[in-house]
């Protein structure tokens, strides 16, 4: 057991704070995301260039062959600095379909595009009336010869405005709520019959709802196997959930030490406001919530590997939850011990807690992974 | 003892209700039950339709236009106000400066104002927060010289709700930096926006909505027939004021209404294969919240009762309780709504008026997210919870 | 709407507290516990002679008249001083069944005995089995000619060990764990095949298990309508849930007082410990607990009254759950606040938090009435 | 960076798990597994078992017969213990005044006294707590005065955790009443609790236990020589004695065998037609608590992992989290335990030795209620939680 990085990470993540220390602070952060597309080519391309694109990817996929270690370090690297550019999006999860379900032709073209940052991937999956359920696809793909028509809306896609290709799920077969019968397209965004809507988020980065009107794909834009994407989607969004863990923590520790910083100058009755008991004993509580939620995102990133699914999705699902409460816990505290400048744009935790509170909501809440882990028999195990 | 409502009050109860749901414009009541911000002339046409009834100001002495309700009829007439829903009498002109020009002001202050507060003639805001002072209001730095017939005012306010669209402002300003103690040397007086420099910033709120401003005063000339009460007592009026804004500070109205408005929408949702009113987690959960609510009801009446053996000018400390476990509702109502509206929180659409195109997502969800986040607010202003459990702890407990 | 106390029952609450104020000190409680039958005679013929035991029986019966918030005064009280004397078990549980379900006979017998507190009534009701399920009845009655033969075991009956008589449900009809087929009998302590193992509870009071072994009653001994006694039950039960919210509120306002007393004269670090803010507020938090406790107690007690039966339910419900949470919260806190002595037997505070933890368990606890709660519907009505 | 056990600690973790399972005595096992407390004579057997295996201290330095294990070693013999579940070790023995000794101590204090501790020769309590201090150790007032080679011992400690068991008290006294600061002025001092002089009383705790006592000390002759280290220098062993015992105080091995025996009890008895562990309600609540208990180990197995790199002397300010989140977790075990019972944690059993009597209800509702009752300290002693956040808000937050 060892808690520590090694000589690569360790310059890993001095050179990723290092980057976003320079080229990030919180005014440019604001001005990124108020701008048309919402994110920096520019930053994406420095990204790039560093290798971050390339990260999760083999060596023999032309990536980094970094691990979830590595991801977690990039992701609260990012989760400090709020970071809006569409990596989640196009190298965490569209990266992460390719990676394990793409044929080797599709790797070398599409893993090297986003390692490469000038062409943006998104993954269309999410529809209105699914919720949280994975399993839950009414987009169809009708096999029409040697291609597939696909027709169906997808609400929520992950900086999809801006996506240059989409993988789409889509029911091949069975019903609407089956696990079986549900694969994966490569889709241009600009294909006849596509149309979005690009929106931004509550949390200052984009979305669109993408509808799919008999668009008509040949049967080499298929990803693994047909029918059987479903194992896949949940196994990349299991990488997704620990990779916004790895960003939570950022997020909060972020927050958490601007508001000890605030409690140290911010003064009240004659008295820095860091001198009232409640107030550090709620600074206590809020560290204690973040140092459980860093353990907890660890324990995601070592599991996200393991090979045994139902482990792995008990200790995703506990992840979740730890987040998802020291999220809500630190965002709140964060946001009443600094006062009413907090609930102002223009002080850098009101949109740190937004962040967090998102994060909380993405790819299945509390509430959700709380009755999957029962369900599941919890985490101490026998 | 007797908990129940009397006949009569049933009587006024229903009375009430009937007078909202006849009088409430449609358009105003869903702008309040989708969250979404009401404009200026939705107030005053409010406003408007309730001074003609006579109900602008209910809590109000009956020679300045009030009604002779009991703390039971006032509690009524303002739940019924909440849960319709429809909006609140702006607080800053009949709750606040209202009853300070009529218990503190001059004869000509009082006639000339309080009608105009009643039919909103004047849209009032409150000049007391300034940036460095947050809790410790006391502390306050801007200045008000005594030139001849005018003060001079100089200095900043913050956090002025609604301050856009405001016609006069009432402030606590420093008349003499000299007093032995803060509290001392503040004074009360009522500002012309309009006067040559004053200036707004709008302060850009989490949710993204344009509600607080900045304001600033930069030599204001004001006449001193502006000052209310005497010179330097103005942090008794203040104190006045400020033990006012607590009753009906629980917006138990709203919270019941938003509670409603969480079983309805969770009994459309679906969650899984059913509808998400029959989670259990979720179920039990809104329940639990339920119990709080009532309970909070219940406590509030209790204060309400009280209040009749009480002398209005002392404001009963467990009225601190109603802060306190109020906003902490009504930030779990924002909160059940958020895991109602699941992963459609997301998108963000800014309010406009006149927007044409549909919403991302459903129209019920838009605001759900904004609502959750400005929500935050209601546990910070009007005296924290933290200073209410002070409050708490030494005018109750004796700690 | 009236939150006040008429003349009658001010009286009726000044002269509960001065007969306990006297004789009912923390030192006297503890005696009295410690004795063998775990009540005191003497303060039970006061109770009597104070009209206490007549008190919820209609003037018909040689009652007082007294309503629930009559009830209501005497309970708190009662729980201020802890008292350990069967006046639940008697007056509440048993009484109430006589009065709601005896015929004029039995109710010109039986409620004469009980108020003249000669003669101690228990409620031999609950099955190991049952949990909190009141329908939930395996002890049989079995008709025999012009006698009823009950067989079967009752397992907490509430000071089921000194009582003379006992009123037993049993299975005249039906399945387990149907609500039709249970009626109720009266039965005689000592009559042939009942046996009883008395036993102390953890808050310092008595119970008994009761098994019946083929025990023989005349037909007259049958309360009410065979087969239909389930309301009955549950009505009494809804009476015996509001008696116990108005004693938690005297056990949590006494301990809350003892508590802030505590914080004004112990001294740590130089100063006393109320001076403390984190502290301070935690005594302003259990403050608010018991506030809503409290009216949530006088919102049982007016409601007890309601003839709907869903409505009622549901206010049971909700009050039970408020008083469980702030029983709990409460009591915890008092028990930290107070530090070492309050673990220790010596101290009032641990038998406060002792009875209330078990009356969060009586008659069913915080989340049993949560979820019941939720099936009502919830408590905000429409 | 790689959070899994190596090889190795798999191999180390299931020798230890082997040996307990091998050598623990059945009925020792039992107890602990129904909450119920243990006999000296079952302490004195459990310890001799493990010193012969060598593991009675295992943190201590091999020279003194401890082992050479590290930090994640350690980490897992413990955690095996109190999952297994076993006693553990006495710490007044070999956690508090072992360390003491051998880090403080002269040569012929340890010669004699170590060995003694490991196996039990020795049963150790603790006398640092006073009726008057609390969590302000430091304002003790036993006294300790010097005359030729004895001091003249006088005063009252508390809380004194088996002391009816011991053969020998470590005490904090006073020593120079005059010394500017109250920390200075206090000495270590070892005594036999033969002694005359020595007098026990039992505190009864809110459980119906025996387990703490009030000891008072009366003219108590104690020889010179049984002073350890500096006259008025104890403070400091004490400091170091306490940042000892924070180590491993998050217990989560009791929790984690806490959390099982409550998935096993919920599974047998029913609530209604079904299983407890498949009320929605209940195993929610259950995983809930889990997701914390896995967090905290995490969380611990960092500190562990950290502790590599700390010098010994200093420990970890995280530790705060350790003691706060486990005493937490501890109680909440206890309160899902109260949850399984329902109404049958009612009835109270006293333990006495061999009783006859079947117990009322179930064998294994017995201790429930006590166990929850008595747990109630944990977040009171070994400095209580608002002590625990005062030191994480000062030493890591530099508030």
């Amino acid at each position: 057991m060892d808690f520590d990085l090694n000589d690569e990470q360790r310059m890993l993540k001095d050179s990723v704070e290092k980057l976003l220390g320079a080229r990030y602070d919180f005014d440019k952060r604001r001005r990124i995301s108020d701008s048309p597309e919402g994110f920096d080519r520019e930053i994406w391309s420095a990204f790039a260039e560093m290798g971050l694109l390339a990260l999760p990817f083999s060596e023999d996929d032309g990536g980094m062959g970094g691990g979830p270690v590595e991801t977690m370090i990039v992701m609260e690297a990012f989760g400090r600095a709020l970071v809006v550019e569409p990596y989640l999006a196009s190298v965490i999860l569209a990266g992460g379909i390719l990676r394990r379900a793409g044929s080797p032709e599709q790797r070398a073209e599409h893993i090297a595009a986003i390692a490469g940052g000038e062409t943006l991937y998104a993954f269309a999956h999410h529809e209105r009336q699914a919720r949280y359920d994975l399993h839950d696809v009414a987009t169809m793909a009708r096999a029409d010869g040697e291609h597939y028509v696909i027709s169906g809306e997808k609400g929520l896609v992950l900086s999809g405005d801006s996506a240059d290709r989409l993988i789409v799920s889509a029911r091949s077969s069975g019903n609407q709520r089956d696990e079986a019968g549900i694969s994966l397209f490569l889709v241009d965004a600009k294909a006849e019959g596509v149309s979005r809507r690009g929106y931004a988020t509550q949390d200052g980065a984009r979305g669109a709802e993408v509808t799919f009107d008999n668009v008509r794909v040949p049967a080499s834009a298929l990803i693994g196997t047909r029918d059987e994407a479903f194992p896949v989607i949940a196994r990349v969004i299991e990488e997704a959930i620990a990779a916004l863990c790895a960003e939570a923590v950022g997020v909060m520790a972020d927050m958490h030490e601007a508001t000890v910083e605030y409690m140290k100058v911010r003064n009240q009755f004659g008295t820095h406001i860091g001198s009232f008991q409640v107030l550090q004993h709620a600074a206590a509580d809020m560290f204690i919530a973040l140092e459980q939620a860093r353990s907890m995102a660890m324990f995601a990133s070592m599991m996200v590997q393991e090979e045994d699914a139902r482990e792995r999705a008990r200790a995703i699902a506990a992840s979740k939850v730890q987040i998802g409460n020291s999220c809500r816990f630190v965002g709140q505290n964060a946001v009443q011990l600094h006062g009413g400048v907090a609930v102002t744009m223009e002080y850098k935790v009101a949109h740190s807690f937004k962040r967090a509170t998102m994060i909380e909501k993405l790819f299945g809440d509390t509430d959700h992974y709380t009755t999957r882990l029962a369900d599941l028999g919890g985490v101490i195990g026998e | 003892m007797d908990l129940r409502f009397t006949e009569k009050e049933i009587a006024f109860r229903d009375e009430v209700r009937a007078f909202f749901r006849e009088n409430l414009p449609e358009s105003i009541r869903t702008k309040l039950t989708l969250g979404k911000h009401f404009s200026r002339d939705d107030m005053v046409t409010w406003m408007r339709i309730l001074n003609a009834k006579g109900w602008a100001a209910p809590h109000w002495p009956v020679e300045y236009g009030g009604t002779d309700w009991d703390p039971v009829q006032q509690y009524i007439f303002r739940e019924e106000l909440l849960a319709a829903p429809a909006p609140e009498p702006l607080s800053f002109g009949v709750s606040m400066v209202g009853p300070v020009i009529y218990t503190f002001g001059n004869q000509k202050q009082k006639d000339y104002f309080l009608p105009r507060i009643r039919n909103m003639d004047d849209w009032w805001c409150q000049g007391f927060s300034e940036p460095g002072a947050g809790s410790d209001l006391a502390s306050l730095k801007t200045r008000a010289v005594r030139e001849g017939d005018h003060y001079i005012v100089n200095g900043q306010k913050t956090w002025t709700t609604l301050g856009q669209h405001a016609d006069w402002i009432f402030c606590l300003v420093r008349t003499n930096p000299d007093a032995p103690k803060k509290q001392m040397g503040i004074s009360f007086l009522l500002i012309d926006m309009k006067s040559p420099g004053v200036t707004l910033r709008p302060i850009q709120t989490l949710d993204g909505g344009h509600e607080v401003n900045e304001i600033f005063f930069d030599d204001v000339k004001v006449p001193a027939e502006n000052l209310v009460g005497e010179e330097n007592k103005g942090w008794d009026y203040a104190k006045f004021l400020l033990g006012n804004e607590r009753t009906g500070i629980a917006r138990i109205g709203i919270s019941k209404e938003r509670v409603r408005r969480i079983r309805r929408l969770a009994s459309a949702e679906k969650a899984g294969e059913r509808p998400l009113i029959e989670n259990p987690r979720f179920r039990e959960k809104l329940a639990a919240l339920e119990v709080e609510l009532k309970a909070l009801e219940m406590t509030q009446l209790r204060v309400v009762a009280e209040a009749r053996n009480r002398p209005s000018d002392k404001p009963d400390p467990a009225s601190s309780i109603l802060k306190i476990k109020g906003s902490q509702i009504q930030q779990a109502t924002t909160e059940l709504l958020l895991d109602v509206v699941g992963p459609y929180a997301l998108p963000f659409t800014p309010e406009e008026e006149g927007r044409n195109e549909p919403p991302i997502g459903p129209e019920w969800a838009q605001m759900i997210a904004p609502n959750y986040f400005n929500t935050r607010k209601v546990s910070i202003y009007g005296g924290s919870n933290e200073i209410q459990k002070n409050i708490i702890a030494k005018a109750i407990l004796g700690l």
